[in-house]
Formats: C-alpha cells, structure tokens, sequence
C-alpha cells in the first residue's frame, strides 16, 4: 500500500465500498448462471444479455469516486456496476433494472449496460469509447452555469484507441473544461492485450497531446488511485481545467460471463491473483491495525445484507407491461 | 390588438432569426459547430449570433464531430439547451454512433428518465456541383432509426417556426435546410422559400404536413427543396389542364401518414418526388403507406421519383441527370395522369 | 463424375469455411477485426483461421473501427482482398465515414478506375436480451446508401455460397450474419438454419431472391432470421389450410424486385417482415415496389410487421413484444387472408 | 534557407515543381471566377463547386514528394492539388476532371475534391481526416506483400483533431507498417485558428502518443521539409515503421474561392506573405547561384505552358454523356 494520509474512517468507508462491489459482483455470477446450466444460453435465466462484471476493478471505482460529489456527471463503460456502486446508484432499481424488472431504473428498457440514474448523474453505454464526449459535455454545462461540479469519464484501456478519446481529450483541453478522463487498465480487451493494440506502454503518456496532466497509478492500489484522483479532480473543480489518469487493474472474471479466456496463456491469470484488492486491503487495514477483525465481518456481513435485499427487489418486483415497450421513445410525443 | 411586422426573409435569415429570439428567451440555449462563430455559420444560419451573444454562447469547434455532437449529449442531460450546427449532413458518418446509439436512444434507454434538447441541424442537397461528398439529403437513414425527430423545411415561414419549435422539444430533432433554399447570393437559391416571416417568434408543430398546393386529378407528396420544383412542374402541367395536388410533409418523423392517404383518396394517382436517394428510403415509406392504407383508392401505379442509387456526380451534365428536375417531375406526372 | 462430401454444418461453422476455402484458393484474402484471431470471432466466424493462416492473415485490431475498416480501403486498392469484422452492426456509427464516403463511393467518384474488394461482415440480430445497442439490423440504411451490395443469409447453405461469391465481388460488400442463426450452443439458435452444405466450394450469385415455401393464398417476403420463422407460421397457418407462399429475399443490394413482383402476381396478397426498423426500410421499400410494379395484382392492402420503431428494449417481455414472432406473423397471415 | 546538401539538379526541379503547382493554382483561381461574375455564383462557370487551392503549401508537397516513387501511395485532403502535381497525375486529365469532363480522371464523376489516379497511386477526399485510414491500409498491403513501397497521409492542421488521426497513427505504430502521416499547418481550419482548435501547440509532438517519431518544420522552407521527410520515408521505406510531420505552411487564397476571410484580423494575412515559397525560394536559388535568371525565365515558361495545355485539353474535351451517370456504381453488375 502507498501513502495514508486518509483517516481510518475513510479508509474503511472505501473497504466498505469495495466489499459491497465485490459482493454484487460475485452475486450477479451466481445468479447469471441461474436457468442457464448445463449448457451455458446467454438468453436464460433471470439476467439474461451480456454480462461483464468488474470484481477486482473495485479500487477503481471506489479511489476515484470518494471524490465525486452525488451532483457530480459520471460517465461509465459496458463494465459499470463498480462505478454505479460508488456513486450511489440506489442498488435495488439498479438491481431491478439488470433483472429487466418495471420497478427498475429504466423500467427494464436498460439493463446492465444502460443503467440511467439522473439523480446521481450517473449513465453508462455499451459503446465502447461513446462516454468520453458526453462527459465533456457536461463538464461544459458546468463551467456555463458556474457550478463547481466535475464530470469523470471512465473507460477501458480498449477504449482509449478510440476515435472518440482523442476529440475528447482535445475539446476539453481546448474548453478548459472540469473532467477527469480515468481509464482502467485491465490488461485486456476482450481477447486483446494491451501490448498488442496499444502502441505505448501508458495510456497516460498520451496526455501530453493535450497538454493535460497525465498520470499512470500501477498496482490496483485504492489509496495511490485515491491520491492521484483527490488531484485530479480537485484541480478540474477548481476550474484548472481537465486530466487523464491511467489506473492499472485486473479483470478477476472473463471478459463477459461466459467467456472461456481460452486466449489466456496458462497460468496468465494466476499473476494477476496477486493484484485482487479487496484481500489486499484487507489484510492492510487489519495488520496495520485502522480496522478490526469484528468490524470486517460487520462490513461483510452489512455488504451481503445489502445486496440480498437488492436481489430481493429485483425478484420480486413485477415484469414490464408488454405495452410499455412503445413509450419514452419520445418526450414531446 | 397586437401588430406583427412580417417582412420577406431568406431561409437562412429565418433561421438565424429563430435561433437568435430562442437565444433571448432562454439563456439555456446556445449554439456551437465549426465556423458558427465569426463565420456565421458557412451556410449562414447562425449569421449575426456571435455579435449579439457573444463567444460564450456561440462556439466555434475543433473538426470533431463525435466529440462536439456528443457533447450535446452531456451538456443536455445537465440542463443546456444546444443547437449544433453539422456542416454538411454528408460528414455525419464520423459521428453517427454519438447521434443514434446515443442522442437518439438516451431518452428510451433510461425509461423516459433522461432528456436531451438538442437541435443538430445541417445543410443538405446538391445542385451545385459539390460531388459525392458534399451534396446528399440522407433523411431518410436518419428517419430510419428511432429517437431522432426529422424537420426538412421548405421555405422561410415553415423554417422558423419549426426551428423554433425544435428548440422547444424536449427530444432530439434533426433540423435539415437544403442549400438550394436558404437564398444565398452565392448559391442557386429558389425564390419561391424567401416569403413572408412574422418577426414575432412562432411555432410550427412538428408532424403536420402542409398541402402546398390544391389538385383534383393527382397528388405529389414531397418534401424540402423538392417542394419549389414540384411547384413549377405543377404550374407547367397546369397549363395541360392537369391539377395537381401538392403535398408538403415538413417532417419525416413524426410522418403524417393521414395527410398521406388523404392526397390518395382525394386524387386517386400519388406521385412520390425526393431529392434523397431512391430506395430505402422516403419514397418507399410514403409508397409503402399509401399500398397499406389507401390500396382501394389508387387508380394508378403509384410513381417514384428521386436520386437513382448513384452517388452525386461532379459534372453539371450528370449531377441535373440524377437530380430530379422540373422537366423529369412534369413528365411523371405526366405518366402518371395518363 | 466428382463426389461431394455433403454434411450438416451451423451457419457459423459454413461462414468460416468458406473464408477459409478463400484463403487457401487467393492468398490476397485476409481476414481482421477485434478479436477474430485466438477468440475466434465473438460468434465465431472466423473460428480455426488463426491457427491454419497464423497471425499474418488472421490479425486482431485496435477498438479502431474507422482506422481498421478505412484501411481495408487502401489495402483493397493495393491488392488485398480484406475480409473485416465489425463486431455487432450496432457499432457501424463510429466508422460509418470510411464505409459510405469511400468503401462504398470510391469506385464511383474514381469513374471506375479505383475497385474495393472488400467483405464487411457483421452480427446483427436480437433476441437474446441485449439490449438497444446490440440487437438491431439495421441493413435497410446501409441499403440506401450507393455502392454497398447487402447480403442476408437466413441458412448455411446460402451462408457459404454467397460468402464465397462475396469475397469474389469486386466490390464492397456487407454480409450481415444474424446471431440467433448461427448455431452457437450459447446463443438461442435456430434449428433451421442448420442444413446440409457441400464441403467443395460454390457460389450463389448475390440479387437472387429463393422461394423458400411455395403457397398460393399468400406471400411473405422477409429475409434473414425472419425466414424460419416464417416458415414456422407458415407450418401453423398450413394447418388452417391457409397456403403460404415465402420468399426470401437474400441479398437487398441487388433487389430482386422480380421476385417480388412474381410472388404478388402468384398470390395477390403480400405480408413483409423483417427484423429492422418497419420505417425507412425493408419493408417500406418492398411495398413501394409493389405499389409501383404489382399494383393491380393486389387484392388486399400490403401488409407490414417489422421492429415498430422504437429502440430494441432489454426486457425480455419488451424486446418479445417488438421482435417479430411466429405468433404474430401467422396473424398478420390470417388477417391478410380474410 | 536551412541546409541545402542536395545538388543544384535537384533543388532546381524542386523549384520547377513549386513554379508548376503556383501557376496552375493561379490559372485555376482566375477561371474559377469566368461566369460567376459580377455576383460570384458557386454553381456557374466552367469549373463549378467548391474549389480549395493551395497556392502558398508548394513547399510540403514538393518537399515531401520528392522523395516518393511512382509506385508510393498518397492519400490527400480536400485541398489536393499541390500533392496531386508533385506526385505526377496527368495534368491533363486531372484539369479535365476539374472542368467536368469526359476524358477527366473519373470522366466527371469526381472533381476537384475526388481526384483517383492509381497509375501514380493518388486519391484525395473531402472528409477531413478521411485519408489516414487508407493510407495506414495501403501500407500494410506493401507490409505484407514483401515490397519497400510507401504511404503517405496528408492533411491539414484541422483534421488532426478529428479521431481518425488517432486511431491511424496507433494502428500504423501497432502494426509497424510503413506510412507517413504529414500534416500542413497552415493556421487556419476554414474560419478556426489551430490555436482555438487545437489543445497543443504542434501536432507533431502528438507522436509521443504512439510511440513515434514526430517532427516539426517551421517556416514554410522547402529544403527542412525535404530534409525531414528524407528521413521520415527513408525510415519507412526501410521497415523502422510510421512516423509523423508537421509543417508550417501558409494559404495565400481564402479557405475556398469566395472565402471573404472577414474572420482574418486586419493585416493578419499580411504577416503570412513572408512566408510565400515561391518568390523566395527563386530568390534563394538565384542568390545562390544554383539556378541562373535565364533558367528561371524558362521554367516559368514551361510552366505555364504546362498549365495552358492541360487547360486547353480541358476546355476542349466533351462532357460526360448524361447516361454515364448510372455506370461504376459497381464493378460488377
Ligand atoms: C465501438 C465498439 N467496438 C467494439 C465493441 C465490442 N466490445 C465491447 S467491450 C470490448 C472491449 C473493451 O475493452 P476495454 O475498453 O479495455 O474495457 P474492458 O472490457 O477491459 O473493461 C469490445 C471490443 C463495442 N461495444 N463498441
Ligand atoms: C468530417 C468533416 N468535417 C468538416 C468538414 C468541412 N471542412 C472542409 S475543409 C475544413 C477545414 C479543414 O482544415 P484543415 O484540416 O486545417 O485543412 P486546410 O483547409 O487548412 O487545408 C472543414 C471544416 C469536412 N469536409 N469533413
Ligand atoms: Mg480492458
Ligand atoms: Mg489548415
């Protein structure tokens, strides 16, 4: 672990954060399966669709968004759920709206890859490299009405070979505007390393063509991604314009649930274990004695509660009405 | 008693006159695009707006259409009101994932929870021999995917009140002025769009075709700049005694199809004349409503005329062969009535 | 006297063969796109290349839509013969630019000189629950636009044979493979697309129409995952002694509009499905034919049942009610016939 | 005039080159206004539609082509003419295509902002930023077909912010091929200055991005650009991979003919006039004592004689049929 300088409470809020991801995810990869054994069927179940899930993401989300005030814009990738937890995202509609229930935040319309949450400012696409514009954007609505509010982009190390990356960086430097571009770098994009799509080591090094601040956090470490964020976006909402982190993680599951990552060479994913952070921090917060053994099973234990009850909503709450399926295509209709 | 002042205005000043009033009553609406600033837009439909409103509200971009269309996305969602200028509608293909994945759907994805008041408007049509690049119409492939509202003004009054009611939508509207209508000196323009425009703001609803012209023995359904053409066809086939109904649609989507099946079953023969391409596209929808909806009141085939499948050639001799002339649409009817 | 070895073979596996068989008979025939070397293809289209061409021939790109489908441009014009996956449709609109501006155009805009062989191949298709950015069709709009020639098949057989005449053409073409009819044991598949393909290579010409089901009451013109379903409500129907004429389209770019105009002349009542957008498409544009070329064989409206213009939701009882189903084409069959 | 280690043959047909592009560019600029006076009307006269010329950029194309093959690929942007000469494309026939001819490289059906040649390997583009894709691709071509040919990517200062500048210059550096991506800085994107457009002061230190070399040439002086792009094709030709250059240019026209430049402060284009190539490369060559007046007075002369014969042919030649509008939508029918 870096640099400590956050009281113990707020390091344990971020443990905390961290275990109620860590709990959904593995969850959401229970119940995905469900319906869908012996033989794997993308359709069935409960939570049907694609389904990419962001364990061993967490510090991402967690170091980055502790930052971020509710009225503060994120815009996330396919891989969301990490981010949505962070920010708040009420996790029963979120839950529901995986689930395709009514009571969900899109009343089903969404799911997992389209979860809208305007009371949170939080929205996600299944567009790889679509959320950097919009962050602009919003940023720019900010600067425009003088509010001190950030937007944070976050995307794939994939994604930031993306058209979309480049125009972004380059309007918001050019606007002057409050975003923080984070990219986490999981090593791969689906089947596709990093080393073989992207033509530099750091993302972050290309910083640089904007004239922005760049900065490469390695270790999937919460507090070194804490430090790093606290700067990134205290400079944005002061209005000294935006910057690029490159966070280093790992992709603990398949790119999607039900990918075999037969392009993994053996024993690839076994050096990635050493990066999971949630046992990581941990062990740090137990040894270094900011947390104690009870207060971690209490933490667990309110982490599963949280996420049964979510379950629970999803469960229980009742489908969409087929006719549903005609409105909100229009505001004004 | 309120008096309105109503003057001949150009196209391109209606526009820029809506934009402008909707500007002054809603400080949430602003404008941005390559060259909208101190150029005042190339086809002048933000002329005159960087003086009066000044460049925090008049923004000239860098060439990066998905990020600055995109932006509209973020700024909408976070209570901006942008009305983005895309130069030409040929050059929305560096940036169609932002305008139909996104702008488009938001509001659907999100079950009605998010809004995105964004104009996109852009300049289409050829006529001036700008070539393949630079002078398409493509509505139509936007009208095909849903979430995005389709205006395609014919002339100066219907110009201004449909900007102005884009602007006020809470949906995204892609707003479409061809180049050969908004009476610029430097560009072969139709007299016939420069017409009388109330100063006061007004609003023309999105979804209401407009009968251009009255006829009893076929009907032309058309749209955009094809309306003047169709205009002067009518007069000439006037003069064979032939009467023609004329069918302005102003909008794609919302489609009055009513409006539609109306010229069917008050004429009985239904031209259909576009100057986008031919298939695929508006022509077939209008064809294909008129087949469902109207079959026992057509008395003929019904006719299309638009772009043949070709992309636009450079030439003058060959952009007037794909283009539809009033020389072609006369003869149609013509056809049609025979 | 030559034998063929005949098997039953998924669609997915008939598409890779026949890449394959084109490798090995043209060694300009390569293959890129995201993660079509070691994954194979996400829906496996190009399963085994990479381990019998290497890495060479097999290669997997950047998230770089425009740069790797506009490099085929220059790679086709300096002798490769590019076979490019965009992974699903859905993602057309951040390289739309490079495929209608150029792929598509240059031919035309170099007065012939310039040629593009070039195969874009890509997922379409819902049905699975993905949502409104990886479930759409989509290829009415690349239908409109010049110089794409589109191909749909709806079974393996028609798969390989017009693959392998795809990567022959000597222009751009686009090849939409629907997911639900690849047989991938993970994805809901159907069964019918799964039929007997001959090991050897063939080719079917691209702007033929197949009738897929002979009947005499009835046509349906559909195309791709549309096809078996038809067929299925055509079994449902043919029970009620309704006799179901089907036509499958195959390719849209070329349209065999005489197919079209055929099955209305035999039947004089015509259904349209597809699985894209109902407006500005497809259907639109076969109806339009009808109402042009076959007005006077119809003894009842055209009827049209398509994706009702609204994104494609994620629910499963929502993305169920705007998918077209057997049920809900055997009763537009039903109310076409009464 | 920076180092001159090319001997005098060479620098003289470099001047040639130059003297041919303004002659042609000036000729083009007065026709362009027969039949458009005395209200300048964009769709009349013999040489209709858009017309962006490039009088005052001989230099990068001269300075860069010179070092090209016939067999090379370039691809060029909406303003081509200057590249289209220096590369060799039949003067004649590309006048013809100008002029909306039949015997035109496309017969007509392209123009000024679609001139194709594949006989010296040139095509251009009206998209901004549309040529570096194809340029990227060419390259591979000639990667994997073993041979030591070369593509180059022009544009303006502009298109460097539109996405397809990133995505091609991260593919070119991943898949090592060999391409140069130029771009001419000629301060002006239609009405935007780069410095409102463009977060960075030169695009060339962009390459740091992608992990190649970048290198700016100031002062619109034909023999640093020469000498940078020796090196930068070399490298290429060689199989050390992509590279990018940028170089300081200036536009003696308006963006397009009819282009007031009311957005140009008062004087501002006066500045530019020092950097005019032509005077002061004949200046150089003359002072230097490589080129004599009398030979000066003799390639003018030829140029010009150049120029009125293409003219002549495309004056001259017949316009398309009104049927070859429907042809070479496909090539196979
Ligand atoms: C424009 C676009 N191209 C391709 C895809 C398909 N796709 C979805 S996720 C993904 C990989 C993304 O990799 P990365 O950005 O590194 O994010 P990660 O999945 O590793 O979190 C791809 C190629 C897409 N959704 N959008
Ligand atoms: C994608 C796209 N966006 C916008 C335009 C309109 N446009 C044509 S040239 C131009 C300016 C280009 O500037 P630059 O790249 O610096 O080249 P220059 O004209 O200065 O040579 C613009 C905005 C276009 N043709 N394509
Ligand atoms: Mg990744
Ligand atoms: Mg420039």
């Amino acid at each position: 672990m870096s640099t400590d300088s956050m009281p113990s409470d707020e390091l344990v809020s971020l443990y905390r954060t961290m275990c109620v991801i860590r709990t959904y995810e593995d969850r959401l990869a229970e119940i995905y399966t469900e319906g869908k054994t012996p033989l794997f069927s993308i359709a069935a179940g409960p939570v049907p669709g694609e389904m990419h899930l962001a364990a061993g993401q967490e510090p991402v989300a967690a170091g980055v968004i502790v930052h971020l005030r509710s009225d503060d814009v994120i815009t996330a990738p396919h891989r969301p759920h990490h981010f949505a937890i962070a920010k708040g995202v009420d996790l029963k509609r979120m839950t529901a709206e995986i689930f395709g229930k009514k009571t969900g935040l899109s009343q089903g319309k969404g799911g997992h890859m389209h979860l809208f949450d305007p009371q949170t400012h939080f929205s996600c696409s299944g567009i790889v490299g679509a959320g950097f514009p919009p962050a602009v954007g919003a940023a720019f609505a900010f600067k425009r009405q003088g509010e001190d509010r950030v937007a944070v982009a976050f995307a794939g190390e994939g994604a930031a070979n993306q058209g979309t990356f480049h125009e972004s960086l380059n309007l918001a430097a050019s606007w002057h505007v409050p975003v923080v571009f984070v990219i986490e770098d999981n090593h791969y994009a689906i089947s596709v390393p990093k080393e073989r799509s992207t033509a530099v080591a750091k993302n972050s090094d290309r910083a640089s063509a904007y004239g922005i601040p760049g900065v490469y956090v390695s270790g999937n470490d919460v507090l070194a991604i804490a430090e790093a964020a606290e700067k990134a976006i205290a400079r944005a909402r002061q209005g000294h314009g935006p910057s690029l982190l490159e966070i280093e993680t790992t992709r603990l599951y398949g790119h999607f649930q039900g990918d075999a990552e037969a392009y993994l060479a053996a024993g690839e994913k076994d050096e990635w274990r050493h990066l999971d952070p949630v046992p990581r921090f941990r062990d740090y917060l137990l040894h270094s004695g900011r947390m104690t053994p009870d207060k971690d099973q209490m933490l667990q234990a309110e982490a599963r509660a949280l996420v049964d009850e979510a379950i629970a909503f999803a469960r229980e709450s009742p489908d969409p009405d087929p006719a549903d399926a005609f409105t909100d295509v229009f505001a004004n209709a | 008693m309120s008096t309105t002042t109503i003057r001949k205005l150009t196209m391109a000043r209606a526009i820029s006159e809506a934009i402008a009033q909707e500007m002054e009553r809603d400080p949430r609406v602003l404008v941005w695009g390559e060259d909208v600033g101190a150029y005042g837009g190339i086809f002048g439909a933000t002329q005159g707006l960087l003086p009066k409103f000044g460049e925090d509200r008049v923004i000239d971009t860098p060439i990066s259409e998905s990020a600055f269309i995109g932006a509209a996305i973020g700024a909408s969602a976070e209570g901006l009101r942008p009305v983005v200028e895309l130069m030409f509608v040929d050059f929305f293909g560096v940036a169609m994932d932002q305008i139909y994945n996104h702008l488009a759907k938001n509001h659907f994805m999100s079950g009605g929870s998010v809004r995105h008041p964004v104009v996109l408007m852009t300049a289409i049509g050829g006529g001036y021999n700008d070539a393949a690049q630079h002078s398409q119409s493509l509505y139509g492939l936007f009208a095909h995917v849903p979430g995005l509202k389709i205006v395609v003004p014919s002339n100066a009054y219907d110009a201004k009140g449909l900007m102005i009611r884009s602007i006020r939508e809470d949906d995204p509207v892609m707003y479409f002025f061809h180049k050969g209508l908004l009476g610029l000196g430097w560009m072969p323009s139709d007299d016939w769009a420069e017409v009388d425009v109330p100063e006061e703001p007004y609003e023309i609803p999105l979804g209401q075709a407009h009968v251009a012209g009255d006829g009893k023995d076929a009907a032309v359904i058309t749209i955009g700049a094809m309306v003047p053409k169709v205009m002067a066809a009518r007069d000439r086939v006037a003069q064979e005694g032939i009467s023609v109904e004329v069918v302005d649609l102003r909008t794609l989507v919302p489609l009055d199809r009513r409006a539609v099946v109306a010229a069917a079953q008050k004429t009985h023969r239904v031209l259909v004349v576009d100057e986008d391409y031919r298939s695929f596209g508006m022509t077939g929808e209008v064809a294909a409503t008129l087949a469902e909806e109207a079959l026992d009141y057509l008395e003929a085939p019904i006719r299309r005329l638009a772009v043949p499948d070709v992309p636009i050639p450079y030439s003058r001799v060959l952009e007037n062969t794909v283009i539809p002339s009033v020389d072609a649409i006369a003869d149609e009817i013509r056809a049609l009535v025979k």
